[in-house]
């Protein structure tokens, strides 16, 4: 069965193939096996709930199968964006240049560097074995992080942000780093974009403009990559849509795609999410596909099941489903419709 | 004989004449003559001390006394951007550097500025094609600076230039196309026509404010900035042999250069010298060429004269004038002249 | 009865004699005949419906005493912030200067230049005779325009903002302005505001500084000053929020004041509002009080009455309400809880 | 006998205690033993071209060669900002009008720049207390100007020096109260140590980006904005009788003034003149004051010397070098010298 449990240590060569797998390359997740190991180390103490992470805490989930052991994909919240940093965006705004004497009337479009999402919940490190997507499995991933933070919203913020990864070609080309950060970082895409995976923040005081931006000025591919998800980011963007997160106005500072954002209260797995008590029986119940999970923090797991819920406050589930959920009679579990 | 005299009402017409001529280059001698007329008043009454030296815009006239024609003009705008706003970029270096990557990079950074605001501007220069020979130009442009030499304190220490700046066959500045035509949305000529006509307050308007990093400009924008146009060139560097220096301040809508010096560091100010006037009947034959000959003002602020002598008339205590010449430049013997060699002297 | 109608240009003195009055200060009226005149004709024009207007309609509505005729209390909608021109604010934002090398994190407030708030519909023009402050009839003076958006919204932006008088004192001394706008127009708050209300807005963008602002380089004063209301505004601020208005980042550039912004559709007064066909009755009915108002555009009006909702599609109504609002038998009111 | 050479690694626990002694207005000095290590190697790597010129950082010695004690201590940077960033303020003109309301405001405005990268910087000066007398002083920082007119191609074009800024009798810099205390929530000594000693990462991390504009300040930091503590204004003098002119660059910390100069304008490079050295047992006896006193450099890379020698050792085409200074110099009769008037000329 597939199940979206913390990471482990034991994970890590499993997530290390997955990084470089080719498709990941629309993922916030560290190629490096370090990086890796500090991430999975950051996250076994989040999940442990070690105070000294002192409210940035970094968790890390894994999808897997449970029969085979094999690690099918990864799905990461950052308490805090930035992670004790600053969190760079640019923030689109426009100003009007206006003169009645000559009438002209301009709206010029500017970008200016902001930090104002620094320290709201940030989803981050989605990957998924290439088979698996466009299956309800990568739902369930990207989605199981959503009943966790439903469960604990005290432990998070109450805006929850995502940054999708934007408009860039076969060869890594990037249209809109190609037009604006490359002046200042004199590098490609790939490796300005690595050092952001693998460095401290500084360098991105160091070498972007501090200046506002006039969107005039970029390319026209720059400027039409403004706002602009990769192509291979529309289906997640699809289903984060349809969860309830909205395009605002913060872009990528190095390839201009776009940050949803949402508050927690107004997302659709938060807002139809049940608990209720178990009942393990021994049939397969029919019902529906839901998202169903435990109510534990350290061991959270999360599934896709059949349940039939009523209006009582009994729910039934099989053998199979409470051991893979690790709950027994009388314990409770989370759900909502897949 | 060429003489160099304050602008009047009677010039209207040949200043109509010759602004028609200038093409868009010369956006302070617009082919307008309400304009021309206001200017004309203005000058007159500068020349007159009826405005506060600050506010006063002087223009002269090289007139042919022979024909009593007017051939050129040129003025000298006593410090700018007290009225309205004046504009410019100026170059600046940002550098992004960070050890840990090993990146160090210079960016150019065009900031607006209004930094030559009270300084004194040298401005409107033109001279008639077919007058343009015998250091005629020379004279034209030079004879400003006498001013300058003569009456400092009506004028700020600092005086510059704007050149127009480069733009190819067809017209097209790339300065313009790859950025002011992005904010005002009209062509070039169009937009430096309005400054000339209509006052700045549109370039507030208008004028993108925040700095400008010059890569995001277009390459050929980005060669031309602080270029000159060819037909510039010329009285570029005849500026620099005066003294002027490009500095980094740069016009906001061609990207031309506006080059500056301290009036007491301009070649002609500092070489000057006075000296008396002594009218003779018959000159002493000239012999060398134009590079022997020598500008002498009269020193009158509302009668201003200039003109050419050889370098045979400047004796030990005198300078020897022509009789004719004498009554161009009214003065008599023992009237103290200033003079200053036309072109810098080799050492 | 008070009723909220259409201006004409038969209010001019009485309005002029309310925007004079001492407590109108806390308003965006103008306080010069021809201005007022202009906005009465602006008001005209765009309750008839004059195509002319194109997009840029300013209504504005007064408090009437039908049985007086005196003139009580003005209220304005500007179908399109700014009027075709930009429309200032400066944009609250924050960056932080970080440096983990240092050990220093350091968030600087920084307001930006914007005119992103242009076109979008506002509120302005609040004036009531003092005496009927914290009556009733301040709600249903304020509330008649959401009443109105709320039959009309495809004649409106659907976010409806509204500037709140920021801080000065007796003196009419702004400790935002003195600190900032000061330093570039050279005259004093009460002036500037003064040529803000009959001038064109070119001089402020020839006046106002174009870069970024740091707070912390602002006087104490002035920084607390930073979307602060004017105590006298503290009541129509609790109203608004009642309504469901909310802070944004948007500042006043003079004075500081805190802008308010809402979607039509989240606010309370349209969303509980309720049309149904009158049924003209003797008897005053009893019932709770309502704002009631006809459905007309050019005719609008709008009272307090009282009301007995029920489940049908008929709603009683007494001859004299009938009356004030001009329906009859069979036509329909709109009415929303007081 | 008092003559400059290049540092070299015995010079260590001297320039310690000298360091010890400069106190916090002389950050490229820090009393720091490692960082002036540090400082000695990279200078005796620069003097052996062991490095690239632009990124050459010289330091030399004034030592009385009576006691072999170093005294004094200054330092020239070939060309600043190359590894790390180098930040000025530059004051620039806003201009806000318009003429509907009657308003035309000139607002002082500070941009962050980078605009004097690349060139050469004069520094680390510093000389002993008790040898702050016999132009020692006028020695040790001149002299440096005589290493610029030596090797021109090793330097920049432009050269500056930044001065100190004001501070009161507690030491409380009013610029940085007003502007670097709000984004670096420390005391002055501390940025300005650690500007010394760590890298200058801190400061793109820190400083504000925007340009700011004067009024926001308090009204102390506005006065002192371009003005140099009491200690440095004879230093500030000097250099300016030199012909260096403050151009509107001020230090992002205490807002003291750079000021800068060419390296061509700089008077002891413009009037120093080579003449062949003669050794002499004898030397005439001299009259008259310091003001006589001309500095004589042995035109050596790396074993660069200079000193003083008085006016009448000045010969029509020799200089008379007695021979203990023949020694020090490690110059023979006939060796070519580079000498100048220690004060400007009086004309």
């Amino acid at each position: 069965m597939l199940t979206v449990r913390p990471s482990t240590f034991s994970d890590l060569v499993s997530i290390e193939k997955l990084a470089n797998h080719n498709s990941a390359k629309i993922s916030t997740l560290p190629q490096q096996r370090d990086k890796l190991s500090a991430k999975i180390d950051a996250s076994t103490r989040s999940f442990a709930g070690d105070e000294s992470m002192g409210g940035i805490e970094q968790f890390l989930f894994i999808l897997e199968n449970t029969e085979t052991g094999e690690v099918l994909g990864t799905a990461g919240i950052d308490r805090s964006a930035g992670n004790g940093q600053p969190f760079y965006n640019y923030r689109r705004d426009e100003l009007i240049h206006s003169s009645r004497q000559l009438q002209v009337n301009n709206h010029i479009p500017i970008l200016y560097m902001t930090h104002e999402l620094t320290g709201k919940t940030l989803f981050c490190s989605l990957t998924i074995a290439p088979e698996y997507r466009g299956t309800e499995f990568f739902g369930l991933l990207s989605r199981a992080r959503l009943l966790f933070i439903g469960l604990f919203k005290e432990r998070f913020d109450e805006d929850i942000i995502i940054e999708i990864q934007g408009v860039s070609d076969e060869t890594g080309d990037c249209p809109f780093w190609d037009s604006l950060g490359r002046h200042f970082f004199d590098m490609d895409f790939a490796t300005a974009d690595h050092y952001s995976g693998v460095k401290s923040k500084t360098f991105i005081a160091e070498l972007m403009p501090s200046h506002p931006i006039y969107v005039p000025l970029l390319s026209d591919a720059a400027q039409a990559a403004i706002g602009k998800p990769h192509p291979l980011a529309e289906q997640n963007c699809q289903l984060l849509h349809r969860e309830g997160f909205r395009v605002g106005n913060h872009i990528d500072i190095f390839d201009g795609g776009p940050t949803l954002g949402a508050h927690v209260n107004d997302l659709n797995t938060v807002k139809s999410m049940h608990t209720k008590t178990v009942k393990v029986t021994e049939s397969n119940g029919g019902g529906v596909k839901y998202l169903i999970c435990n109510g534990d923090f350290s061991d959270f797991k999360c599934v896709v099941g059949h349940l039939t819920d009523g209006i009582g406050d009994v729910i039934r589930i099989n053998h199979t489903l409470a051991k893979v959920l690790d709950v027994s009679e009388k314990e409770r579990v989370t759900f909502a419709p897949l | 004989m060429m003489v160099i005299r304050p602008i009047n009402k009677s010039d209207f017409a040949d200043l109509c004449h010759l602004a028609k001529n200038t093409g868009f280059g010369v956006t302070s001698l617009p082919d307008n003559p309400n304009l021309l007329q206001t200017k004309i008043d203005k000058a007159e009454k500068a020349f007159a001390k009826k405005v506060d030296a600050p506010h006063a815009k002087y223009l002269f006239v090289l007139e042919d006394t022979d024909t009593s024609k007017v051939v050129g003009v040129c003025g000298i705008e006593a410090q700018v951007g007290l009225e309205d706003v004046w504009y410019n970029y100026r170059i600046s270096t940002t550098v992004n550097a960070s050890i840990e990557l090993g990146v160090h990079n210079q960016t150019p950074t065009l900031y607006l500025t209004n930094d030559l605001t009270g300084c004194t501007e040298v401005c409107s220069l033109f001279l008639q094609s077919n007058y343009r020979k015998n250091s005629n130009g020379l004279l034209l442009s030079k004879s400003r600076f006498l001013f300058l030499a003569d009456f400092p304190e009506m004028f700020s220490e600092k005086v510059f230039a704007e050149m127009r700046g480069y733009s190819d066959e067809q017209g097209q500045s790339p300065f313009w196309e790859s950025l002011g035509k992005k904010f005002f949305t009209m062509e070039f000529s169009r937009a430096d026509y309005l400054t000339g006509v209509e006052g700045k307050s549109f370039i507030a308007e208008l004028m993108p404010k925040y700095p400008i990093y010059l890569p995001f400009l277009s390459e050929e924008a980005q060669k031309v900035v602080g270029h000159v146009h060819a037909d510039t060139e010329p009285a570029r560097a005849m500026l620099e042999t005066e003294g002027f220096n490009f500095n980094g301040f740069i016009d906001i809508f061609d990207g031309g250069p506006a080059i500056e010096a301290f009036v007491n560091n301009i070649r002609v100010v500092r070489e000057s010298f006075k000296r008396h006037a002594q009218v003779v009947k018959n000159p002493k034959v000239v012999t060398g060429g134009d590079s022997s000959l020598y500008l002498v003002s009269n020193r009158l602020f509302s009668d201003f004269r200039v003109a050419l002598v050889p370098g045979a008339s400047i004796r030990q205590d005198t300078i020897d004038i022509p009789v004719e010449l004498a009554e161009q430049l009214k003065v008599c013997s023992g009237d103290v002249l200033r003079a200053v060699s036309l072109r810098e002297m080799k050492r």
